[in-house]
């Protein structure tokens, strides 16, 4: 019972994460600050939504594959934003503008 | 309650897709889409759940280490062309 | 024992001897391979004919598995000449043209081009032997992406504009096919074309059916180059290596209207009715312009290659047009035509291959004076046109012949029928005559003049080739026996 | 509820393709594609194809996103404006097949109407039989590579041959550069510390999960193409990493060839095997004494020869783009 | 909801429209290959669509001893096979359309074009 609702108010957080993320990913004036955003649903939405079903499904194969999942996303989602922002950066050298004015980047 | 993290999930997806659609540079597209990979596996994981088969959990799995390989195709390939773009 | 087990290995043989071919870079090794292997189809392909004139069908469950659970290989008088056509004209070209291969086929390429040579012809055979529709998907896929790669395996950089869109609209073709069968699937819940035969008469509500014919029809008419859907025809065919167009210009168009035919008259002719309409209505039109218009445009193309290719398209027209009299003598006539320009016109792709290894261009204006250089080539280039004009005496002339007799029998279109047939020939008249004006010019071009005729095997080779064209002008028993056994088994439904 | 989900995931479907053909920017089309493959494959999740589903994401979202990249690298991203191309020609092909499509819909059974004839005829048949004539758990497996084996091996032929294709195609023209003994363009992300080391860590799991996969899939969803197409992605993501010329050390092209024609080839034994033993081609019952375990001996040794063809092609596949250069 | 039950197929004709539309209309020789993965995509769906059953699950049986429902098996197989085929293709299109760059140093359909007339 009590995990219930231990489990409930988890996934009610990580869906109120998962789309503020979203919402500032659209939002966001530039894409550094984007990319925040889009970090934020990468890590503490998926923290909560998965903690929230692993407490559901109890001690099972189902929680064990959670957790590699978990693992994996912990593990690729700052390498992937690490590599982008890095990638972004470096574009500054040669065309793109990378650290964007206020308004919003060049296409 | 799952319903209310799927729709989450799904806006979150439409909003991705928003910011994939409008850019503007193509590091904004890139990273709606790692975005977008992550929101389907997290919708993979719960409808899993949703419909008593967890041992669709595999398919998340999948997808997420298939989004990290292709993020690295892509900057793979922003390297590649700043390479090329440099010689000629 | 072993004979029941014969469609197993004409399916399988030619598949599983291309990865073999695939795996030993060698120059003259995978050629021999893939000739011995194709040989070695012919051979099973000839048992089978000889088994399938005693049968109706010959039905042969893959894994013991009954249809239609199971693929039914599903062998006929039809789909045996179709196989006799594929790896007949399989191995005289590889036989014949080597030496053409040699000089168009880098080295390095050469072991993936008789891999991709070897999975071209198990692909059609394996459409042509297959009772299932799916399976055909499958192997029409194979046969095609086959077909791609020799066509794009030569020098010539302007082959990759046209099999790219080759590609494309036989990607498209392909899929219209797929959408057709899955909308046949979606009613009758089987993919066996005999099952589909019988379960389609239970379908009440017909328009997903009347879809599914169309979308069978338009992919499969793409596929086959009918007009006006043949746009990727003529570059395909004339900037590929040579001996690769008297491959695939002898049977790989011809797969796809058998595949069209079969499902018309098998699948749907059952259950819908005559449906005149689309024959009478859709196909004959178009059959009837595409002899015109193909035939007119072959009379001004200058390029040797590009000429045949539309005279291609025109003779596709005969085959579809004796098809849409949707008569025994008709369909007979459709059917034998199918065999005796796949001899002809394979004759003629091998014989220009010939003059391909002695000059570098094939215009018109290139070839002056050639047939003085090499007369035994170019005479057997003349004996197979005569056929394709069809004159009495050849093979040609036994298809036009039933053709022009089923037009007679169907009534008042019939005489404008046999107007357009004799005209066409006249037109084929013309433009080979422009080829042998050039020939046989006193000018010869500047290449034309140091040209030697090639050496006696390959001519060997070609005349067997060519005097079979007139063979079977004189002894049709063959082909028309096993014409007029699948005309009649596909018009068996209608009765 | 769950058909309504499926219904936002197709709606977004027409929208990603809708902005693949209107943009101009090939690169943003093809992160768009990726997209549209993710969606695809969760759709395919719901309406029940968990193999497809797996397949659509290891094939489309991974392998077919890396191959567009690759070629892409080669040429330029913008599609030039098109000046008096005529415009009534495609609408009206368009049209006419619109047409055709909306005429047929409107006498298809609604979607999951269990009284369609697709769920009457053959289907029950293998849904009943797979469990006792096989064995096996998992019925899409069991008709994959037991009761329509001869499809399957087409499908390897298909892919068997485009991996020759591109081969043969990408042989000629400009030397490849491992060949040539010249530093290697691509040097992957060699620079890039933290990539490299997290994706090497994921490597030995990626193959593992590919490898359970294969051996898993008469369980569970997986099976020779999923496999193989995991696999792939780790192999050419250790190639992404250390570069091609590391890339192609692991694997050269020999092998490669190897591998795809040697999947196919066992694919082709397996065939054989059945009718020297007296059965029919690709008859499993025949390979052990007891025909139960010898059709999922049969099944296992087919899956793996797809799994070998699959990841030995689309890696060959990979190479060949990422082994060249762009033309001046 | 007779025509909600339908809303799949709207979806498969839809995506078959724009994958068409790109193959037909747009020069770009990568953007046709775009096209017609949309195109085979749309088929895919037909495909996996009908073989839904209403409350069924995936066709993994997990205990044999009490009845599920089961969505149908064979469209599944067909199109891990047809999905498969349309990589191929997409491979191949994009080695040859690398080719074509490499000779013609374009990949616009009309440049293409007017290069040939110029040979």
């Amino acid at each position: 019972m009590i995990v219930d609702v231990i489990s409930f108010v988890l996934l009610a957080l990580g869906a109120f994460f998962v789309f503020m993320g979203g919402l500032g990913a659209l939002r966001l004036p530039d894409l550094y600050t984007r990319m925040h955003a889009a970090s934020l649903t990468d890590s503490l939405g998926t923290i909560l939504t998965l903690g929230g079903i692993m407490l559901q499904s109890g001690w099972s194969l189902a929680t064990v594959k959670l957790l590699t999942i978990l693992f994996f996303l912990m593990m690729t989602g700052p390498t992937a934003s690490y590599a982008l922002a890095n990638a972004a950066l470096l574009s500054r050298d040669d065309d793109a503008p990378a650290l964007p004015p206020a308004t919003g980047g060049r296409e | 309650m799952y319903y209310v993290v799927t729709t989450a999930i799904l806006v979150t997806m439409a909003l991705a897709l928003t910011r994939a659609l409008v850019g503007p540079t193509v590091y904004d597209r890139v990273l709606a889409v790692n975005m977008f990979g992550t929101k389907t596996v997290l919708l993979v994981a719960i409808i899993a759940f949703l419909s008593g088969r967890p041992d669709f959990l595999d398919l998340a799995l999948a997808y997420a280490l298939i989004n990290f390989v292709g993020v690295l195709a892509v900057l793979e390939f922003f390297q590649k062309k700043r390479h090329f773009g440099r010689r000629s | 024992m072993w004979t029941a087990q014969l469609p197993a290995l004409v399916i399988a043989g030619p598949p599983a001897a291309a990865p073999v071919a695939a795996r030993r870079p060698g120059a003259s090794w995978s050629w021999a391979f893939a000739a011995l292997a194709s040989a070695a189809s012919f051979a099973i392909a000839m048992l089978l004919a000889l088994a399938a004139t005693e049968v109706t069908a010959i039905s042969y469950a893959v894994g013991s598995w009954p249809p239609p659970f199971g693929i039914e290989l599903r062998i006929t008088g039809f789909s045996a000449l179709l196989m006799l056509i594929i790896t007949g004209a399989s191995t005289i070209a590889l036989v014949g043209g080597k030496a053409s291969l040699d000089s168009d086929i880098a080295p390095a390429r050469r072991h993936y081009f008789y891999a991709a040579w070897l999975l071209a012809v198990g692909g059609l055979v394996g459409i042509v032997a297959s009772g299932d529709a799916f399976n055909i998907f499958v192997f029409m896929e194979v046969s095609s992406l086959a077909t791609y790669i020799l066509i794009a395996a030569g020098g010539n950089p302007r082959a990759l504009p046209a099999v790219f869109k080759y590609l494309v609209m036989g990607t498209i073709g392909a899929t219209f096919y797929l959408i057709g069968i899955g909308l046949i699937y979606l009613m009758t819940g089987t993919l066996n074309l005999v099952d589909m035969e019988t379960r389609i008469h239970d379908v009440t509500d017909l328009k997903p059916i009347y879809a599914a014919v169309g979308f069978v029809t338009l992919g499969l008419v793409l596929k086959a180059g009918v007009f006006p859907l043949h746009v990727w025809l003529p570059n395909a065919y004339a900037w590929s290596p040579h001996v690769v167009t008297a491959f695939i210009a002898a049977c790989s168009t011809k797969v796809s209207l058998y595949v069209l035919l079969r499902f018309d008259f098998m699948v749907f002719q059952g259950s819908l009715g005559g449906h005149d309409l689309q024959f009478a209505g859709f196909l004959m039109p178009l059959a009837v312009l595409g002899i015109l218009v193909a035939s007119a445009v072959a009379m001004t193309e200058g390029h040797l290659k590009r000429m045949l290719a539309y005279s291609s398209i025109a003779q596709i027209g005969y085959i579809v047009l004796g098809a849409s009299l949707m008569s025994v003598s008709g369909l007979t006539a459709g059917i034998v035509h199918m065999f005796n320009h796949a001899l002809a016109k394979g004759t003629m792709f091998l014989a220009i291959a010939f003059i391909a290894t002695r000059l570098t261009a094939l215009r018109l204006d290139d070839i002056a004076g050639i047939g003085r250089r090499m007369p035994w080539t170019l005479g057997a280039f003349l004996v197979a046109a005569m056929s394709l004009i069809g004159l009495p005496g050849t093979a040609g002339f036994i298809s036009k012949w039933y053709l022009v007799l089923a037009a007679l029998q169907s009534g008042a279109v019939g005489a404008l029928l046999v107007a357009v047939v004799l005209v066409s020939s006249l037109m084929a008249v013309y433009y080979i005559w422009r080829v042998v004006e050039a020939a046989w010019s006193s000018t010869p071009g500047a290449e034309a003049a140091g040209a030697r005729e090639v050496p006696l095997p390959m001519l060997a080779v070609l005349w067997t080739a060519a005097l079979a064209s007139i063979w079977f002008g004189l002894q049709p028993g063959l082909p028309l026996a096993l014409s007029r056994s699948a005309a009649t088994y596909l018009l068996g439904q209608l009765q | 509820m769950i058909t309504a989900f499926g219904f936002v995931l197709l709606t977004l479907l027409v929208v990603t393709a809708v902005a693949i053909v209107v943009t101009p920017n090939l690169f943003v089309a093809v992160m768009l594609m990726s997209i549209f493959s993710l969606l695809m494959a969760a759709t395919f999740f719901l309406l029940d194809a968990a193999d497809v589903a797996l397949t659509e994401a290891a094939i489309g979202a991974g392998m077919s996103t890396i191959l567009f990249l690759g070629a892409l690298a080669l040429m330029g991203e913008r599609e030039a404006k098109q000046a008096g191309r005529q415009r009534w020609l495609p609408l009206a092909v368009i049209a006419l097949t619109a047409f055709t499509v909306i005429y047929a819909t409107f006498d298809k059974p609604r979607l999951g109407d269990p009284a369609a004839p697709v769920h009457q005829h053959v289907a029950p048949w293998y849904l009943e039989q797979t469990p006792v004539l096989m064995e096996v758990s998992n019925v899409v497996t069991a008709v994959l590579a037991g009761f329509r084996a001869y499809d399957t091996l087409g499908e390897v032929l298909v892919i068997l041959t485009a991996g020759i294709g591109v081969m043969l195609i990408l042989a000629n023209g400009r030397p490849d550069l491992s060949r040539q003994g010249r530093a290697s363009a691509s040097v992957g992300l060699r620079h890039h510390l933290i990539p490299r080391v997290v994706g090497q860590l994921l490597i030995p799991f990626i193959v593992l999960f590919g490898l359970y996969l294969q051996f898993h899939g008469e369980f569970g969803p997986g099976g020779g193409f999923q496999a193989g197409a995991i696999i792939a992605v780790g192999i050419v993501l250790h190639a992404l990493l250390e570069g091609e010329a590391a890339g192609r050390a692991i694997l050269p092209t020999p092998v490669l060839v190897g591998l795809m024609t040697g999947g196919a080839l066992l694919f082709c034994a397996v065939g054989f095997a059945g009718m020297l033993l007296g059965g029919n081609f690709l008859d499993y019952a025949v390979l052990a004494a007891n025909p139960v375990a010898g059709q999922q001996l049969g099944i296992h040794l087919v899956e793996a020869g797809v799994g070998i063809t699959v990841t030995g092609t689309l890696v060959a596949a990979f190479h060949a783009f990422a082994d060249r250069e762009p033309a001046a | 909801m007779k025509y909600f039950g339908l809303y799949n197929y709207w979806v498969f004709t839809l995506l078959l429209m724009i994958g068409l539309y790109a193959v037909i209309a747009k020069a770009n020789l990568v953007k046709k290959l775009l096209g017609l993965s949309i195109f085979q995509s749309a088929v895919f769906l037909l495909y996996i669509s009908m073989a839904k059953v209403d409350g069924g699950t995936a066709p993994i049986i997990q205990h044999a001893d009490e009845p599920q429902v089961f969505s149908n098996p064979l469209p599944h197989v067909l199109i891990l096979t047809a999905i498969v085929v349309g990589i191929s293709t997409i491979a191949l299109g994009l080695a040859i359309v690398v080719r074509i760059r490499e000779e013609y140093g374009t990949i616009e359909e009309n440049e293409i074009q007017a290069r040939d007339r110029d040979r």
